[in-house]
Order: C-alpha cells, then structure tokens, then sequence
C-alpha cells in the first residue's frame, strides 16, 4: 500500500545515568498502530564489563562515564535521525542516550524505529548506529576497577 | 582601497577552544587556549595550531573535527572573535 | 574479550491474541546484564490495515486470524532459533507469535535477541525472520472488513 | 523368499493428511481424505495423490512439504499406517 509521504516523527532525549527499560518508548508503537503499519525495531545497548585499550589490551572496568556537549549533540542525533529516516523511509525513530555514569550491564543507548516492514527498519539501526559512533559529540571514558 | 588586512581583523588574540572525553583527559583541561592568534582565521590553522600548543593530542587530530557555535565547520572555514569553539574528536556513543 | 563459549538461552512462546509490549521479555536484558556484553536487539511485528490478494490487488481487513501446528510450530521456532544463534554466536533468544486473531495495528511477533556486539544480533533478525517466513508452520488468513 | 511386496504392505488405505490456513480455506476442509492408498507409500506420491484428488491445491503444492509425525520429511519418506500427516504450504508467520 502507497503511504501518503508522512512526515517521519523524531525523538531525542539525552538522560542523565542508566536508561530504564521500563522507560522505553511506546509511542512508536502507537505510531505503527495508526499507521497501521509493520514492524518496530529497539536496539538496546549495555556496558560492557571491559575496555579495549589502544595497545590492545583488554582491562576490566566499572562502568563509562559519558560526555555531551549540549544542545550540539541533540541537534546531531536530529540530523541523523531525520536524514537517515527519509533515507530508509521510516515513519518514527526515538533515540535516548545516556550522559554521566553508567555501570557495567546497564543500558545507555536506546534507539527505537518504527517502518512499514522490517527491512527499512533493519537498515536504518545499522547506519545510524555507525554514523553516530563517527559524527555524534558523545564521547565515553571508562572508570577502572 | 584594496586591503590585505581586514578592518575588523585583531592581531594576538587568545583562542578558547572545548575539548572533551579522552581528548580532555590527556591535556588535564577541558579548554585549550591558543594564544597570539589573527582572528578571523581558518579552522585548519586553529587545528595546526592546537597540535603545535598540545603535542598530546597530536595523534587523535586527524580524526578530529572543530564546530564553530555549535556546528561542525570544514576546514577553511573562518572562526572569528567571541565564536564557541569546540574540538570533536575520538567520538564513541553508543 | 573472548566469551567462553555460552550456551544460548532460548525461549518461544505462542500467544493467544495479540502480544502486550508491556509482556515483552526483560530477561534477555538480564542476561546481557549478567554477561556485561553489549546489544539487545528487539523486532515486533504488527498487523498491517491491508492484504495484498494474488492478483495483486490491496484490500482493507480487519484483521488476520494466525493458525499454528503445535508443537510442530514451537519445536520449528526453537530449532530456528538454536541454529541461527549457533551461526551468529548471540546469547539468548526469545521468541513470542501469536495465535488466533490479531487486530489491525496490534502486535503478533516479537522476537528479541541479546548479544555481545550489534552485528551479530541485526543478522540475526533479519535471517530468522526471512527463514520463518519460510519453513515455520504458521499461517495467517486475512478476515475482510 | 525375496517378496516385491513387503508383508506389512496394505492396500486400499485410507490416509487422512491435516491442512492449514489458506489451503484449509481452498479445500472447504482441515484435513484431506486420500482413498485407496498403498502404504507404505513416499512423501511425493502423497504430494502427487493430494494434487489429483484436490486440484484446488494443485496450484501451491510446489510451495509446500510434508510433515510426518509433526516433522518435516523429504519426497522418499515412506508414509505409514498410524502416522500423523500434515501438508505444510503457503506458510507467512511474522
């Protein structure tokens, strides 16, 4: 079915520690139910217990403490999300990232997107993901054992 | 009335320049400053500049960008007096 | 880090009716948590306002009506599932479809895998769905407005 | 002693085979009824016997297997008296 161009919805929330996963958004969902339309996409991404550092050693850590620099960093993820939405033709993304102290295990990215069927969807949180690691003011520090 | 020297053109000027994450850990600052500086001046120069100033973050500049009031700049833009400043580099989110 | 060859966690179950997103499973983000490795990738599907007939036609429904062939259908999903994690090395798998009659814009799929980098997981998705699509013992019959 | 007829071969079977969703909905029915069946018999001649008795399904019988005792088996199965069959086709799950 011809979807009559809508106008992709954007989300983007920087929050300060650990992202909840009860706090995950939900309005995609309702995004995909008026549109009547496919699939729903949530990439979650947690700490690791280690760091790999430059000489290629792996050393355990506590957690990562994040940086941003406001509002650049939300306006990037916008751009990102907008450019790559039209992109893909998805219909809502939802981005929310930590900034200051996340442990090992908890999450601190999540990135949510809404598509009429999953292979947009699909395309779309492989290419933000890695745009964002090279484009996006975040930067991460880890806090040693 | 042609003119090399722009009129509004300053002469030793200090530069404060952001830095954040691995980058500011390996000055000790989150804020380089640049000293004797001609403002306006190309955004490469300011990174030239700043790797002369910072031998530390020499290595990590080719994969640096500098935004200017909150956007990224190419090179040859130009970055003049009360401009903010930043240094992205070694980006990792996710 | 290397992981010393985890066994993956499967879980699938088939729902009666559509699938709650608030039913969605937070165990495989536990597990991602005890293992402090990296990515939970979750894909839902929901039922879409329109059906595309033989002659390739649109018409609006109401709704599909889901039929399965148990346990020949949870046992094809939990093979799915073993060997797909096998080849892309994720950890843990869960797996819900329902059964009966889902709604326009409701849920009827969701399939969430946990894994240590993103890679692995979007592969993951994107060839368990295509191999579904082919091989599980799941039909569905539009009802027409 | 060598038989071509094995001695737990049966004649003039019955064999009931379960059918699903689109199919079910072409044939007015869940389960198919093949008469006058030799058992044991393969997996393609079941397929084969499906398409002549139900040419409403002839057209998607390219796109479906069958499932003996709740697994899929390939066309040289053999089919025996007792065993649950079911055709497999027009599968769209997701």
């Amino acid at each position: 079915m011809p979807i009559d161009a809508p106008e992709t919805q954007v989300r983007v929330r920087l929050i300060d520690g650990p992202i909840s996963e009860l706090r995950s958004p939900t309005w995609v969902a309702d995004v995909i139910a008026a549109a009547s339309a496919g699939a729903v996409l949530t990439f979650a991404g947690h700490v690791r217990d280690s760091e790999v550092t430059e000489d290629n050693h792996t050393q355990p850590i506590l957690g990562l403490e994040y940086e941003v620099y406001e509002p650049m960093t939300s306006q990037e993820l916008t751009l990102l999300s907008r450019q790559h939405a039209i992109k893909h033709g998805v219909l809502a993304v939802d981005v929310q990232h930590s900034f200051g102290f996340v442990a090992n295990g908890e999450c601190s990215f999540v990135l949510q997107v809404a598509s009429a069927h999953r292979e947009e969807a699909i395309r779309f949180i492989d290419e933000f993901i890695r745009e964002m690691k090279k484009h996006v003011p975040i930067w991460k520090v880890p806090r040693l054992k | 009335m042609v003119s090399t020297s722009p009129v509004n053109q300053q002469s030793n000027m200090e530069l404060q320049v952001l830095v954040f994450g691995p980058q500011a850990r390996m000055v000790g600052t989150d804020r380089l400053t640049l000293k004797e500086l001609r403002l306006p001046t190309a955004a490469n120069e300011v990174l030239s500049r700043i790797g002369g100033t910072y031998p530390e973050l020499a290595g990590s500049l080719s994969v640096s960008r500098l935004a200017v009031n909150q956007e990224f700049v190419d090179a040859t833009a130009l970055i003049n007096t009360g401009d903010e400043v930043a240094l992205i580099g070694l980006i990792s989110g996710g």
